[in-house]
C-alpha cells in the first residue's frame, strides 16, 4: 500500500495528469526514443562491466531471467521476464523456473534452459580467462542446472532472502550458450540477445542504435520502432538536448537547476520523475589510525553533523536530499523517519548533539583544536559540496580538518593503500536489496573493499541473520539492529545523504516509472511516444 | 628537393622515439594502470586480486617495463598501434572516426581564422591608429578574452533560445551527409576560429605594419604605384609568414586539444578521447595519440617551412 | 700606468689561421659547400703598434678578428697571444685571455644593451670578473672611464638611446678600456659615423694607444683611415692576403695590382685632382668565396693578370724587406 | 670661367622654401627647415651632409614620400617644370613618380622586394606607366639590365634580390630608376653601402648615362669625396638648411662655411701627407627639436663671433658662380685659416 501511496505523490510531483487519463491512453506503436548517456562502457559484456553506460544502451538488446518491476517506483519487486513462474522448495535450497516458450534470439534461434545455464555459470563459475565481477554475490549458489529445455534450477548452499532480487539484476544478460562454448569472451565485443531491440550500430564515442526486435517474444512489445542513445559527456550538453527537443530523456540524472530551467523553458512539454537515489556518499574513518580507534571519536563525528539542515541546505545546490540510514527511504527495508531520528547524529537537536560531541572527544583525550586530514574523491558533485559541508560540521566542534582532494582515478587506488585517516566513500546499488547495500560495511577480512579497516564479528553476523532470514519481520529486525551497530554503537561509516534522482523528460515518454536505480528498467519494452 | 623531404623525414625518426620514450615514461609515472582504473573506478568496489592480475596478464600490465617498451615500439614499425587497454578494440578503430571529426574541425576552424585575419590585420594595419584600427582591435582581443568553449555556450543557448534549434549531435563524416555535417561543425568552427583568429589578426597587424616600413615599399611607391598594388603584390606575401606559422602551430593544436569546446558542442573529437584515455589510464591509447599529436606538429612544421620556402625564395635557394 | 712595454715581442702572431664554414643546401636541393672565410693567412701585431687590415666586404678580415677573439674557432692555424697558443683553449681559461684582447664593434647601439645604463654597462665587466671588488670605487672607476673617454661622469646615468653615435661609439671604447687589455681589435670602428665625429674617434684612439701602450688590430675599409691610423697595413682579399707592409711603403708603392686599384677607388674630395686621376677601375665583382677561382683568387679581375696566374697559386713574398706580396707579377 | 655664365640648361627642378617637420615622443623635428635649391636639366646636383641633416628627408619630400602622420610637409614649393608637386592630387602624384622623377636608394639589400623576381620589379613600372605589355615590358627590362652592364640579362629576370651581389642590386636599382625615362634622378647614397671597388663602378656608370640619356641627378651624400668627380653644383646642408652652395670646383677650392672647412679637414685624404693628428669638428650634431636661435653650427664653430648666437645668417653671396655661404664671417674665411 505504502508504494502506491508513493507513486501517487511521485505523480503529483510530475505534474501528469490524473490516474484515470493514464488509464485511457493506450500505448501508441513507433517512433524512435533519443537519450543522451554520460557515460560510454568499455565493452558490451554485462556480466563483466559496471557502469551504467553500459546498461542504458545495451540493456535493451537483452532479457534477463528475472527483471524489477518496471512499474514499481521502489525498484524493489522481482517479477518475471524470461521466466514465467518459478517454485521454491520448503528449505529454500531450490528455486525451479519455467521459461517462456518461443523466446528468441536475434539470429532466430530458440532459447532454451541451456542458454540460461551457461549465462549463470559463466557469471558464477567464469571458467579462466574470463572476467565476472559480480561472481562473488553468487556464492549462494552450489548449480545451476537444467534438467529440460524450459526448465532451469538453481541449487543453493543455504537459504537467502535476497536470492530471487539477484536473478532480476540488470547486468545478467542471458547469453547464448552455443556461442559462450566457442569463445567465452564473444559478448565483449558483440551483441547477440533474445530482447526487445535488435542491434543495429554502435559507434565510438558518438551513439548506439537499436531497432525494434519483431520476433520479440513478448507480443505487442516493444511500442517503440527504435531507440538512439547518444554518448554526452557534458552535462550542458545533456540539458541542452532535451530542452532543444532533440532527445527525449537522460535515464541517470539531472540537479534540480537544471529541472527547474528545462521546466521553465518548455513547460507541459517536460514531465518530472523524482525519487530518493539508491546511492550515497559515506566517511570512512580509519579504524587503523589514532585517534579513529576510538569509537568516542567516531561517534563525535557523527554527532556533529547536522543531517536535517544539511538535508534543506545542500538539496538546492547537490544532488542530494533525504536523510537516510542503510536503506534507501521509502523501501520496504528502510527505517521509518521517527526511528531513525533516534541514532546518533540523526536527531533534530543539533546543539545537544554537538554538547555530546564534544564531551565525547574531551573523554577521549581528543584536545581542542585537533586535526586531521580529510581525502575526498576529485569530483565536483556532490563530493565538493558534501566534503566542504562537512569540514565545517567538524569545525563547530572544535576540529580542525584538511580538505585533501585526489583525481577521480587515482582516488581508490589510494585509499586501497590504507594511509588515509578519514575518506569520502561511495556506494550505488543496482537494486535496493539490504543484501547488496550492506555488504560494504563487513569486516575488512570479509570484505576488502571495506576502507575502514575494522573487524567487527557482531556486524557480520547481524549481516548473515538478516540475509538467511526467512520471514520478513525477522529479516527487518535484524537489518535494524545492524543499522544501529554501523551507525550509532560503533560509528564505523558515516551516512551522508541520500542521493536524490531527477529525470525532467520530455511529456512524449510513456509507460517509464523511474526507480531508485539509475541502473533499473532500461529495457525500454513498456517505454512508447505521443508522437 | 626530394633529398630535402627525405633528409626532413628521416631527422622525425629521433624527434619521434624521444616522444615515445617520454610518453611511456610519464604515463606510468603517474599511479594507477588500466585495469585498477577500471575495477576500483565507480565506487571503490573491490574486485579479487585474482581477477585484477588476471587482467593485467591480458593487457601486458606483467610485463617488465622494456618488454612492453619494446612490444609497443615493434608495433610500431608495423604502423600497428595495438589495442586499447580499455575496450580492447584497435587503436586505429577507436581513434578513425574521432580523428576525421577533429581533422575537418581544425581545418575549417583554421580556415576560418585565416579568412578573419589576414583581411583584417591588413585593414588594421593601413588604417593604423584609425576607428577601423580601433575596432578591428577591440573584435580581436574580445575574441582572445572569450575563451571559445563559452563564445560555444553562448552560440547554443542563442540558438535555442531564439531558434528553439539544436545542431545535429551526432558527427556525419562530410562525405556521407555535407548539410548534416556542415549544420554541425560550422559552430564550432566559428567559435574557435574567431578566438584564434584573434592573435592572428594582431600577428597580421604588426607584421604589415613593419613590413610597410620596409624600404622596398618606399621603392614601391616611388615607382609610382598605387596602394592596392603595394599591398597586394609587395606587402602581403611578406607580411603573412609569420601569420602562416601561428596558424599552422594553432591548427597542429587544435587537432587534439579542443577538451571544453568538444564537450559543449557534444563533438566526438580526439581530445575528449585524449582525457579519457589519460583518466582510465589506456596508456596503449593515449601513446597512440600524443604520438599522432606530434606527428602532425612535426608535419605541420615541415608544410610551414615549405610554405616558407615557396613564400620566399631566400629560403629556397640558400 | 702599465709598465713600458717590450716593443720587439710580438704580442699576437697568426700563423696559417684557416677558417672554413659549412654551408647547408638550400630546399631546392641546392648542394651545400664550404665557404673559404680565410684560406691561410699569416702576420705578426707587435706590442704597441697598430695594425690596419683593409678589404672589401667578404675578404674575410671581420672573420679574422672573431678567430683572434675566439668566437669563431679557426678551422686550422695557430693564435698565439702574448706568447701562449689560444688556438685550443677551453673556455674558462679564455676567461683571462679575453681580458687582455677586447673588441670594440662597428655598430656601438647593438652591442649595448638598451636596457642598462650607461654606468651599469661599464660597471658590469668589473664586477663580473673581479677587476673591482668594492661598489664604492667601481663606481669612481666607472667616472674615470667616461673622462678618459671624453664623455662627463652625468652620462653613466644615461641609457644608449640617449646618447649620439658618437658618444656610444666612446662608450663602447670605454668598456674595452675598462679590462686593462693589451690588444684591442677594432672592427670598424668608424664607418658608422658621420664623418665629422670620425675624426674624434680616430684622435680618441690614437691618444688612448699613446697613454696605454695599447696594440690595435684595426680593422676597415675606408683606406684613407687606415693609412691615418696604422703603422702597418695588410690588404686581404677573398680570405688570402694580398699584401702586407709599412703604411708608407704600402700605400706609395703598392705592389699587388688589387691594392693598387684600390687606392685608385678612393675618392680624393678635391674636383681638379679628380679630374687630372687615372683611375682604375676593376671590372665584375668580387667572386663567391663558396667557389674561389684557381691559381691566384683576384686573377679574374686583374689588369694584368697573364696565363700563369689563373693556374698557380702565389705565395706570399717579401720582396722588399719588410713588404710582402702575393703577386707572381711583383 | 665657364661657371660664371649663367646656365645654359632651362630649370628642371626648383625647390622654394620648404619645410617639412617630423612628429616625435621628443617633439617636433624640423628636418628640413626652409630650403630653396634647384636642378636644371642634364645637370648632376649634389645634397651633402651628415646624418639627419635632413638631405634624405629633402629628396622624399620631392617624391611626397615623407611617411604621414609623423611627416608633413608644411610649407613651400616644388616646381618640377614648372608644375607645383604639392599640388598635385595623389593619382597625378602616382604618375610622376618612377615616371617623370625617379629615386635610387642608400640600401639595395632592403630596397628591393626579396620575394618578388627582379623580373617582375623591373617590369611593373613599365607596365603602369608605359602601358606595355607583358612581353614588351620584358624585352624593355632586358635591355635595360644590359644597359647597366648586368650580363647574362635574361637569366637574371627570373632570380631574386638575394641572388644578386650588392653591386649588381645597385645596377638594378638603376635599372628600375631608368626605366621609363625619367628626367631627373634622386639618388640617395647610391654608392654608401658598397665597397670601395664597386662604389666607383657604379659612380661612373651613373655619369655615363645620365650623360648619355640627358637625365638630370641629383645626388645625396655624406661622401665630399664622391661629391668632388661627379657633380657639377654642391649644396651643404647643415640642421636642415642649406648652409653653403657652390660649384663643385669653387667649393673645394674656396669653402666659405666653418662646416665645409670642417668636414674637409677632418678626414684624412691620400692626396696629401698624413697628418699627425686629424682636426675634428668638435662637439655633436645639434638636436632637431631644439635648434638655438642664432646659427646651429655656432656651438662647434671655431670662428664664431657675437652675432652667431644673436641672429641666423641667410645664404649670401660669397664667390663667383653662384657660390653662396650662410655665415656671417664667410669673407673672412680661407682654407688655410683652419691649419
Amino acid at each position: 500500500m505504502r508504494q502506491f501511496r508513493s507513486l501517487f505523490a511521485l505523480l503529483a510531483i510530475a505534474g501528469l495528469a490524473l490516474p484515470a487519463t493514464v488509464q485511457s491512453q493506450q500505448p501508441r506503436y513507433g517512433g524512435e526514443l533519443v537519450f543522451p548517456v554520460p557515460s560510454e562502457p568499455p565493452s558490451y559484456d554485462g556480466h563483466r562491466e559496471e557502469t551504467f553506460g553500459l546498461i542504458h544502451p545495451f540493456a535493451p538488446f537483452y532479457n534477463t531471467l528475472l527483471r524489477v518491476d518496471p512499474n514499481d517506483p521502489s525498484g524493489t519487486k522481482p517479477v518475471p521476464s524470461l521466466a514465467e513462474s518459478w517454485t521454491v522448495s520448503k528449505d529454500g535450497l531450490t528455486y525451479t523456473f519455467k521459461l517462456h516458450k518461443g523466446v528468441k534470439f536475434h539470429d532466430g534461434s530458440d532459447m532454451t534452459s541451456r542458454d540460461v545455464k551457461a549465462s549463470y555459470d559463466k557469471i558464477i563459475f567464469p571458467p579462466p580467462g574470463v572476467g565476472s565481477t559480480r561472481k562473488g554475490q553468487y556464492a549462494v549458489v552450489q548449480a545451476v542446472e537444467a534438467p529440460d529445455a524450459s526448465t532451469v534450477v538453481f541449487k543453493l548452499k543455504w537459504a537467502s532472502a535476497s536470492f530471487l532480487a539477484g536473478l532480476a539484476s540488470p547486468w545478467n544478460f542471458i547469453y547464448k550458450a552455443d556461442i559462450l562454448a566457442k569463445e567465452p569472451n564473444w559478448y565483449e565485443k558483440n551483441i547477440m540477445g533474445t530482447g526487445p531491440f535488435t542491434f543495429i550500430e554502435h559507434v565510438k564515442g558518438s551513439h548506439v542504435v537499436g531497432k525494434k526486435f519483431a520476433g520479440y517474444w513478448d507480443k505487442g512489445k516493444p511500442y517503440l520502432e527504435g531507440f538512439r542513445a547518444i554518448f554526452m559527456r557534458d552535462s550542458a550538453a545533456q540539458v541542452a538536448a532535451v530542452r532543444g527537443e532533440r532527445a527525449h530523456i537522460q535515464f541517470r540524472s539531472f540537479t534540480s537547476k537544471d529541472r527547474d530551467n528545462l521546466k521553465a523553458a518548455l513547460g507541459d512539454k517536460i514531465t518530472v520523475q523524482e525519487s530518493d537515489w539508491d546511492c550515497i556518499l559515506m566517511v570512512g574513518v580509519n579504524h587503523k589510525k589514532k585517534p579513529f580507534d576510538d569509537k568516542r571519536v567516531r561517534r563525535a563525528l557523527t554527532l556533529a553533523l547536522d543531517r536535517h539542515a544539511g538535508s534543506k541546505a545542500l538539496s538546492q545546490i547537490a544532488i542530494v536530499k533525504a536523510v537516510a540510514g542503510v536503506q534507501v527511504p521509502g523501501t520496504p527495508f528502510a527505517t521509518p523517519p521517527a526511528e531513525l531520528n533516534k541514532l546518533a547524529g540523526y536527531g533534530t537537536d543539533i546543539n545537544k548533539s554537538r554538547a555530546e560531541a564534544k564531551r565525547l572527544l574531551k573523554e577521549a583525550g581528543v584536545p581542542e583544536g585537533f586535526s586531521f586530514t580529510f581525502s575526498n574523491r576529485g569530483i565536483p558533485m556532490p563530493y565538493e559540496p558534501l566534503g566542504v559541508w562537512m569540514i565545517d560540521q567538524w569545525r563547530q566542534i572544535g576540529l580542525n580538518v584538511k580538505h585533501n582532494v585526489i583525481e577521480s582515478r587515482a582516488y581508490f587506488p589510494f585509499i586501497r593503500k590504507g594511509e588515509a585517516e578519514v575518506h569520502m566513500d561511495f556506494q550505488c546499488g543496482y537494486i535496493v536489496e539490504p543484501d547488496l547495500d550492506m555488504y560494504k560495511f563487513l569486516s575488512t577480512s570479509r570484505n576488502p573493499a571495506n576502507y575502514g579497516y575494522y573487524e567487527d564479528p557482531v556486524l557480520d553476523q547481524l549481516y548473515d541473520k538478516q540475509s538467511r532470514a526467512t520471514n520478513l519481520e525477522e529479516r527487518k529486525a535484524a537489518i535494524r539492529a545492524f543499522e544501529k551497530r554501523l551507525l550509532d554503537e560503533e560509528a564505523h561509516y558515516l551516512m551522508t545523504l541520500q542521493w536524490n534522482r531527477i529525470i525532467p523528460h520530455s511529456s512524449k515518454v510513456k509507460g517509464w516509472t523511474i526507480t531508485p536505480s539509475h541502473y533499473l528498467n532500461n529495457t525500454l519494452d513498456t517505454v512508447w511516444l505521443t508522437e | 628537393m626530394a633529398f630535402y623531404i627525405l633528409k626532413r623525414l628521416l631527422a622525425m625518426i629521433p624527434t619521434m622515439l624521444g616522444v615515445a620514450v617520454l610518453i611511456f615514461l610519464l604515463l606510468r609515472v603517474v599511479p594507477g594502470d588500466a585495469v585498477e582504473a577500471r575495477y576500483l573506478g565507480e565506487g571503490g568496489q573491490y574486485q579479487s586480486q585474482e581477477l585484477m592480475q588476471m587482467e593485467r596478464k591480458k593487457l601486458g600490465l606483467d610485463q617488465p617495463l622494456w618488454k612492453q617498451f619494446v612490444t609497443w615500439m615493434a608495433g610500431l614499425a608495423r604502423l600497428d598501434f595495438g589495442l586499447s587497454m580499455w575496450t580492447g578494440a584497435p587503436i586505429s578503430e577507436e581513434i578513425e572516426l574521432r580523428f576525421a571529426l577533429s581533422l575537418q574541425l581544425a581545418i575549417m576552424a583554421s580556415t576560418l581564422a585565416t579568412l578573419l585575419a589576414i583581411p583584417l590585420g591588413i585593414l588594421a594595419a593601413i588604417k593604423q591608429d584609425t576607428w577601423i584600427d580601433y575596432a578591428v582591435r577591440v573584435f580581436s582581443i574580445a575574441g582572445l578574452a572569450m575563451p571559445s568553449f563559452w563564445l560555444g555556450i553562448l552560440m547554443i543557448l542563442s540558438m535555442l533560445i531564439f531558434f528553439k534549434w539544436l545542431p545535429p549531435m551526432v558527427f556525419t563524416p562530410l562525405w556521407v551527409n555535407p548539410w548534416e555535417n556542415l549544420a554541425q561543425l560550422i559552430w564550432p568552427a566559428l567559435a574557435v576560429g574567431y578566438r584564434y583568429s584573434a592573435v592572428g589578426t594582431r600577428m597580421m597587424r604588426s607584421s604589415m605594419l613593419e613590413v610597410l616600413r620596409e624600404d622596398y615599399i618606399r621603392t614601391a611607391r616611388a615607382k609610382g604605384l598605387w596602394l592596392k598594388l603595394i599591398l597586394s603584390r609587395h606587402a602581403v606575401k611578406n607580411a603573412i609568414l609569420p601569420v602562416l606559422t601561428i596558424i599552422s602551430l594553432e591548427f597542429a593544436f587544435l587537432l587534439g586539444g579542443l577538451v571544453v569546446t568538444e564537450q559543449v558542442f557534444n563533438l566526438n573529437g580526439l581530445g575528449m578521447l585524449f582525457v579519457e584515455a589519460i583518466a582510465r589510464r589506456d596508456y596503449t591509447l593515449t601513446q597512440a595519440l600524443v604520438m599522432l599529436v606530434a606527428t602532425f606538429f612535426l608535419i605541420v612544421n615541415f608544410v610551414v617551412d615549405i610554405a616558407y620556402a615557396w613564400l620566399d625564395p631566400r629560403i629556397r635557394y640558400r | 700606468m702599465p709598465p713600458e712595454p717590450d716593443v720587439k715581442q710580438p704580442l699576437l702572431e697568426v700563423k696559417g689561421l684557416v677558417k672554413h664554414f659549412h654551408v647547408g643546401g638550400g630546399i631546392l636541393g641546392s648542394p651545400g659547400g664550404t665557404v673559404r672565410a680565410i684560406d691561410g693567412i699569416d702576420f705578426t701585431i707587435r706590442r704597441g703598434e697598430t695594425l690596419g687590415l683593409v678589404g672589401e666586404s667578404g675578404c674575410g678580415k671581420t672573420t679574422t678578428g672573431r678567430c683572434i677573439l675566439r668566437l669563431e674557432q679557426p678551422t686550422g692555424g695557430r693564435i698565439v697571444f702574448e706568447g701562449r697558443d689560444i688556438t685550443a683553449l677551453g673556455e674558462v681559461e679564455l676567461r683571462s685571455v679575453r681580458r687582455r684582447m677586447q673588441v670594440i664593434f662597428q655598430d656601438p647601439y647593438s652591442s649595448l644593451n638598451p636596457r642598462m645604463s650607461i654606468g651599469e654597462i661599464l660597471a658590469e665587466p668589473l664586477q663580473v670578473h673581479g677587476i673591482v671588488k668594492d661598489k664604492a670605487k667601481r663606481a669612481d672607476r666607472v667616472r674615470e672611464l667616461l673622462e678618459q673617454v671624453g664623455l662627463l661622469p652625468r652620462h653613466a646615468e644615461r641609457y644608449p638611446h640617449q646618447l649620439s653615435g658618437g658618444q656610444r661609439q666612446r662608450v663602447g671604447i670605454a668598456r674595452a678600456l675598462a679590462m686593462e687589455p693589451s690588444l684591442i681589435i677594432c672592427d670598424e670602428p668608424v664607418s658608422a659615423l658621420d664623418v665629422s665625429i670620425q675624426a674624434q674617434i680616430i684622435n680618441l684612439l690614437e691618444d688612448l694607444q699613446a697613454r696605454y701602450h695599447l696594440t690595435y688590430l684595426f680593422i676597415a675599409h675606408d683606406l684613407s683611415v687606415v693609412r691615418h691610423i696604422s703603422d702597418r697595413v695588410a690588404v686581404m682579399y677573398l680570405g688570402k692576403m694580398v699584401e702586407l707592409a709599412d703604411r708608407q711603403a704600402l700605400y706609395e708603392n703598392p705592389l699587388h695590382p688589387y691594392t693598387r686599384a684600390l687606392l685608385s677607388a678612393v675618392p680624393i674630395p678635391d674636383p681638379r685632382m679628380e679630374a687630372r686621376r687615372e683611375r682604375m677601375v676593376l671590372r665584375g665583382e668580387v667572386p663567391s668565396p663558396l667557389n674561389p677561382p684557381t691559381g691566384c683568387v683576384f686573377h679574374p679581375r686583374c689588369p694584368v693578370a697573364v696565363g700563369r696566374c689563373s693556374a698557380e697559386i702565389p705565395p706570399l713574398r717579401e720582396i722588399k724587406p719588410g713588404h710582402w706580396a702575393a703577386c707572381h707579377l711583383a | 670661367m665657364v661657371l660664371d655664365c649663367p646656365p645654359l640648361m632651362p630649370t628642371l627642378l626648383e625647390v622654394q622654401e620648404l619645410k617639412t617637420t617630423f612628429t616625435t615622443a621628443a617633439g617636433l623635428v624640423r628636418a628640413v627647415d626652409g630650403v630653396s635649391w634647384e636642378v636644371n636639366e642634364g645637370e648632376t646636383v649634389a645634397l651633402v651632409g651628415e646624418s639627419g641633416c635632413g638631405k634624405s628627408v629633402s629628396a622624399l619630400s620631392i617624391m611626397r614620400l615623407v611617411a604621414p602622420p609623423t611627416g608633413r610637409i608644411e610649407s613651400g614649393r616644388i616646381l618640377y617644370k614648372g608644375r607645383d608637386l604639392l599640388a598635385l592630387t595623389e593619382p597625378e602624384m602616382q604618375r610622376v613618380r618612377g615616371r617623370e622623377i625617379a629615386m635610387v636608394f642608400q640600401e639595395p639589400m632592403t630596397s628591393l622586394n626579396p620575394v618578388l623576381t627582379i623580373g617582375r620589379q623591373l617590369t611593373e613600372g613599365l607596365e603602369i606607366h608605359m602601358h606595355m605589355d607583358p612581353p614588351a615590358a620584358r624585352v624593355r627590362a632586358i635591355e635595360l639590365l644590359g644597359m647597366v652592364g648586368i650580363p647574362d640579362p635574361e637569366r637574371r629576370l627570373a632570380q631574386y634580390p638575394h641572388q644578386f651581389s650588392g653591386g649588381m642590386r645597385q645596377r638594378m636599382m638603376i635599372a628600375m630608376a631608368l626605366a621609363c625615362n625619367p628626367s631627373l634622378i634622386l639618388a640617395d647614397e647610391p654608392t654608401t653601402a658598397l665597397d670601395v671597388t664597386i662604389q666607383a663602378q657604379i659612380l661612373e656608370l651613373m655619369q655615363s648615362l645620365s650623360r648619355k640619356l640627358g637625365v638630370a641627378m641629383l645626388i645625396i651624400t655624406h661622401n665630399l669625396g664622391v661629391v668632388a668627380r661627379y657633380a657639377d653644383r654642391v649644396n651643404v646642408m647643415y640642421a636642415g638648411r642649406i648652409i653653403e652652395r657652390a660649384s663643385a670646383e669653387e667649393l673645394y677650392a674656396n669653402p666659405r662655411h666653418p662646416y665645409t672647412l670642417g668636414l674637409l679637414r677632418s678626414v684624412p685624404r691620400l692626396d696629401e701627407p698624413r697628418r699627425a693628428r686629424l682636426d675634428p669638428i668638435e662637439g655633436q650634431p645639434p638636436d632637431l627639436t631644439r635648434l638655438p636661435q642664432g646659427c646651429s653650427f655656432t656651438p662647434r664653430c671655431a670662428f664664431k663671433v657675437r652675432r652667431c648666437d644673436e641672429q641666423a645668417p641667410e645664404l649670401a653671396a660669397a664667390g663667383p658662380g653662384g657660390h653662396v655661404s650662410a655665415c656671417w664671417e664667410s669673407t673672412r674665411l680661407t682654407k688655410q685659416d683652419a691649419a
